[in-house]
């Protein structure tokens, strides 16, 4: 059901963890849908330095957090945001049509990420 | 790789003894057994005995045996076919919120046609109350369908009391005992049933083929519209091979059930024992004892259902999370949400189900390789980090 | 004792490669392709293969397959089905006087259900009026249900100008397929059907299993209500043994049609040939050319259908009168009468249907032990003791 | 589905012909039935001496005929009325459900036949 790359990646997970000091930290899907995602970043200049994820999930939500680490890793900001529930899936060479929607939702957190370190950095200012 | 199959109230494997009674019917037995020369003799006498060896499994008469195609087609002749038979009498319907997609989609659509259906709740270790049963009970209703033992948590129901209470206000009782057939004696005249469906692939004969016991007298309108097949209750020329697969796999039910049983009891209370004693934060599903040997339904908090058995797959183990029918679903178990199972816990359930061949390395595997898996995902888990504080 | 099977429109022998690819799914692939671990791997990949040899056959597209469980529930299905997913749209559903009994049977359950239904007649030869058909759609018709040939006399209807109208007129054509596919070529899309019936064990393929092709954008509703399987069209788990046995029996027919069906015409003519060339005051039922190659059906005057198959069965040799799914009637056959063949003569009525297996000894057998049979009887009966006077 | 000795009955019919000059003859069934039965008596005294049959029918219905001529030869006509269709599925071991009524009528034949013996000698007498 899943193809290569979202098994590679749901087994072995790319940047899983905790970020405690992080720059800034994303938060998406709920238990009752049965996904939850939590992004960490650690922001340099403009620049996404380092990035870790926590995910209560399905295989397809494993895998996507993991991937959306990846694509992410020393991409500035506005390239960043640029990354898209889409770019992730194809980058998994593709997900099931009934996994396309709920359990897709990893660029989601980058972005809530992105946001709250903007927020963050925004009151300090 | 090791392949430990556990996953038996999906499907089970065909029984070799019921692969070898079938192969005659698909080689040089295939004549129709409507046919009235010779090529039609030796199947229509494999029907009539296959027929007698379901009845009995039962306890009912061969002619009260209709062969049907699958669990589902049984679940929808019986509910559509007695609605409409009994139509001038009452338009309401009792089942419960915890059946099988196959009734339960049935009665959302007799909604949709008017009639009036009663989704009885069920409490959290998945039993209906028999006073409530009683009291939605009113002159209207004309069937009460309720399965003997649920597919997801393997819990039991009091189908004698409810077999007396139908008796008693004369309403029908149908019983999906898709799970229970071969795993629970089940004496449909002592029990005071009307209908029973069941589905030869739970029991060791091949997807295919299926039943429903109909009482004598119970007047029913076809599903299937046609010929004279099955004394006019279910058109299309018979599955012969099916057909004689599922009175086999009866056959070899009776047989083997206390041994069997036995066995497989066994065996899960062995594995109940084990997750129990190694992994924290498990909630069991379903009814502590009064549940089908074969199942044993567990959630592991904090973590998802799906994840759990895609890595117990990669290492040859088979499980499911809730019914396999409903995978291409992404919604928690209707079953674990109706027992008030919170949607989190709902969402990381797996139901390891048991079958004739498993033995107890299987166990002992399963026990090995799953604390580390929980473990790993836990690890992943944001909700199990809040947890571990 | 010789055995001659001349009776391949009830039923036919499984074909030996088809036995062989099914196999290894009552054995070794048992697993459920609803779930979502390695058991269910193969017999997954197994449906879908199967799905595109059944469209491949059709000119369709794989998900426009539906399997289901055979010939008489395809019917149910599409003319139930598109009934009620249309029932906002019109109440008439136009149908012939010679269909089968599952198309038969289900129209008249329609008519109580309220449906008005218009069953259109034939002329002796079995054949319909176009005209009569374009005139008899109004705006209320949602559904025209003709067969592609007929069971009994081999008839083959105009289907291609049958899919004109009906696209023209802007209803939906359903089109009970079970006697034609495997023998005719048939293009869904070119023909303009939007729903199709047919059944394994009409091609090879073992009993219970069959499809329906539903055109991709027609609307129908469920027989079988329950889990997700068929896309949400058709619930149970799926037949997989059957399904692949289908699919190769459509894979060898479209291999073989071409060799298959020159064989078998030569055969059948033969035989018709040479009844008509030895036996005097003979029939023919149907159309002498517009028929299915597998197909002769012959009423041999002043004696009964009967009597001579039970003579000719003594000998080895298995034909059938009428329908073997009406045997359990004594009516004689409707398609005969309502091409207007006096009761008499419909009773006289023997189908001797071909298949691929037979030979020109069959043929030569057949032709020299039927003559004294009809003699015989029709030496016992009064009614041709006034025709020789 | 018929009994071995329908299937006797059937293939080895006894007594099958006409009487040229029965003293008797009865018809039953309709051509549009799928079942004539003909039966011919002579009769002796009060003794059905020979007696034949014609039959347009199934295997029961050819069967029953041929049986209900064995059981009638040499029997007075007060024996043979009493003999019923029962009696002749009876000696036959039986007839499947569905052919019950439709196509065993020989017995019927048979009244008819002393039926129209008894008319013609009144008309004689
Ligand atoms: C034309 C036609 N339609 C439908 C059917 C029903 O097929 P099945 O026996 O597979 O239900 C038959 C078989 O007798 C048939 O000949
Ligand atoms: C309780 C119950 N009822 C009905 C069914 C449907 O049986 P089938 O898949 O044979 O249609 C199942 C199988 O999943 C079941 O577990």
């Amino acid at each position: 059901m899943y193809s290569e790359k979202v098994m590679d990646h749901f087994m072995n997970p790319r940047n899983m963890g905790e970020i405690p000091d992080a720059d800034g930290v994303g938060t998406v899907g709920n238990p009752a849908c049965g996904d939850i995602m939590q992004l960490y970043i650690k922001v340099e200049g403009n620049v996404i330095k380092d990035v870790k994820f926590k995910t209560f999930g399905c295989g397809a939500a494993i895998a996507t957090s993991s991937m959306v680490t990846e694509l992410v890793k020393g991409k500035t900001l506005e390239e960043a945001e640029k990354i898209s529930n889409k770019t992730v899936a194809e980058a998994l060479d593709g997900l099931p049509p009934i996994k396309m929607h709920c359990s897709n939702l990893a660029a989601d957190a980058l972005h809530a990420a992105i946001e709250d370190y903007r927020k963050k950095r925004a009151s300090k200012a | 790789m090791k392949r430990i199959y556990l996953d038996h109230n999906a499907t089970t494997p065909v029984h070799p003894e019921v692969f070898e009674a079938m192969v005659p019917y698909l080689k040089d037995e295939w004549g129709n057994p409507s046919s009235i020369h010779w090529a039609a003799r030796e199947p229509k006498k494999a029907i009539d005995s296959a027929r007698e060896k379901v009845a009995a499994l039962l306890g009912c008469e061969a002619n009260e045996i209709v062969f049907t195609s699958c669990g589902s087609e049984s679940n929808n002749f019986a509910i559509k076919g007695v609605a409409d038979a009994l139509r001038g009498k009452g338009n309401h319907i009792i089942t419960t919120s915890v059946e099988h997609p196959s009734v339960l989609n049935t009665c959302k659509f007799m909604e949709r046609e008017g009639w009036e259906v009663t989704f009885l709740p069920v409490d959290p270790y998945g039993m209906i109350d028999l006073d409530q049963l009683r009291d939605s009970i009113t002159d209207k209703t004309i069937l009460v369908s309720i399965m003997f033992a649920n597919n997801e948590t393997g819990t039991i129901f009091p189908v004698e009391e409810i077999g007396k209470i139908t008796r008693e206000k004369g309403v029908l009782f149908h019983c999906d005992a898709v799970q229970a057939v071969g795993k629970v004696p089940i004496d449909v005249k002592r029990l005071n049933i009307d209908l029973l469906s069941l589905s030869g692939h739970k029991l060791y004969a091949p997807k295919g083929v299926g039943a429903l016991y109909v009482r004598r007298g119970v007047r029913i309108t076809p599903l299937i519209h046609g010929g004279h097949q099955e004394r006019n209750r279910r058109a299309g020329t018979e599955n012969v091979a099916g057909i004689v697969a599922l009175g086999k796999a009866c056959e070899i039910a009776m047989r083997d059930m206390d041994e069997e049983v036995a066995h497989i009891t066994r065996l899960r209370d062995k594995l109940e024992k084990g997750i129990m004693e190694r992994i924290e934060h498990v909630k069991l599903n379903g009814h502590p004892t009064k549940r089908l040997p074969t199942t044993l339904n567990v959630s592991f908090m904090y973590i998802e259902g799906e994840s759990i058995l895609l890595n117990l797959d990669m290492k040859g183990v088979a499980a499911s999370s809730g019914s396999a029918c409903t995978s291409g679903s992404l919604e928690p178990s209707h079953v674990l949400m109706a027992m008030g199972v919170p949607p989190e816990i709902a969402h990381g359930s797996v139901r390891f189900s048991l079958g004739r061949d498993n033995t107890d390395e299987d166990i002992d595997y399963v026990l090995e390789i799953l604390p580390p898996i929980v473990e790993r995902l836990r690890s992943m888990s944001p909700l199990y980090a809040k947890v571990k504080g």
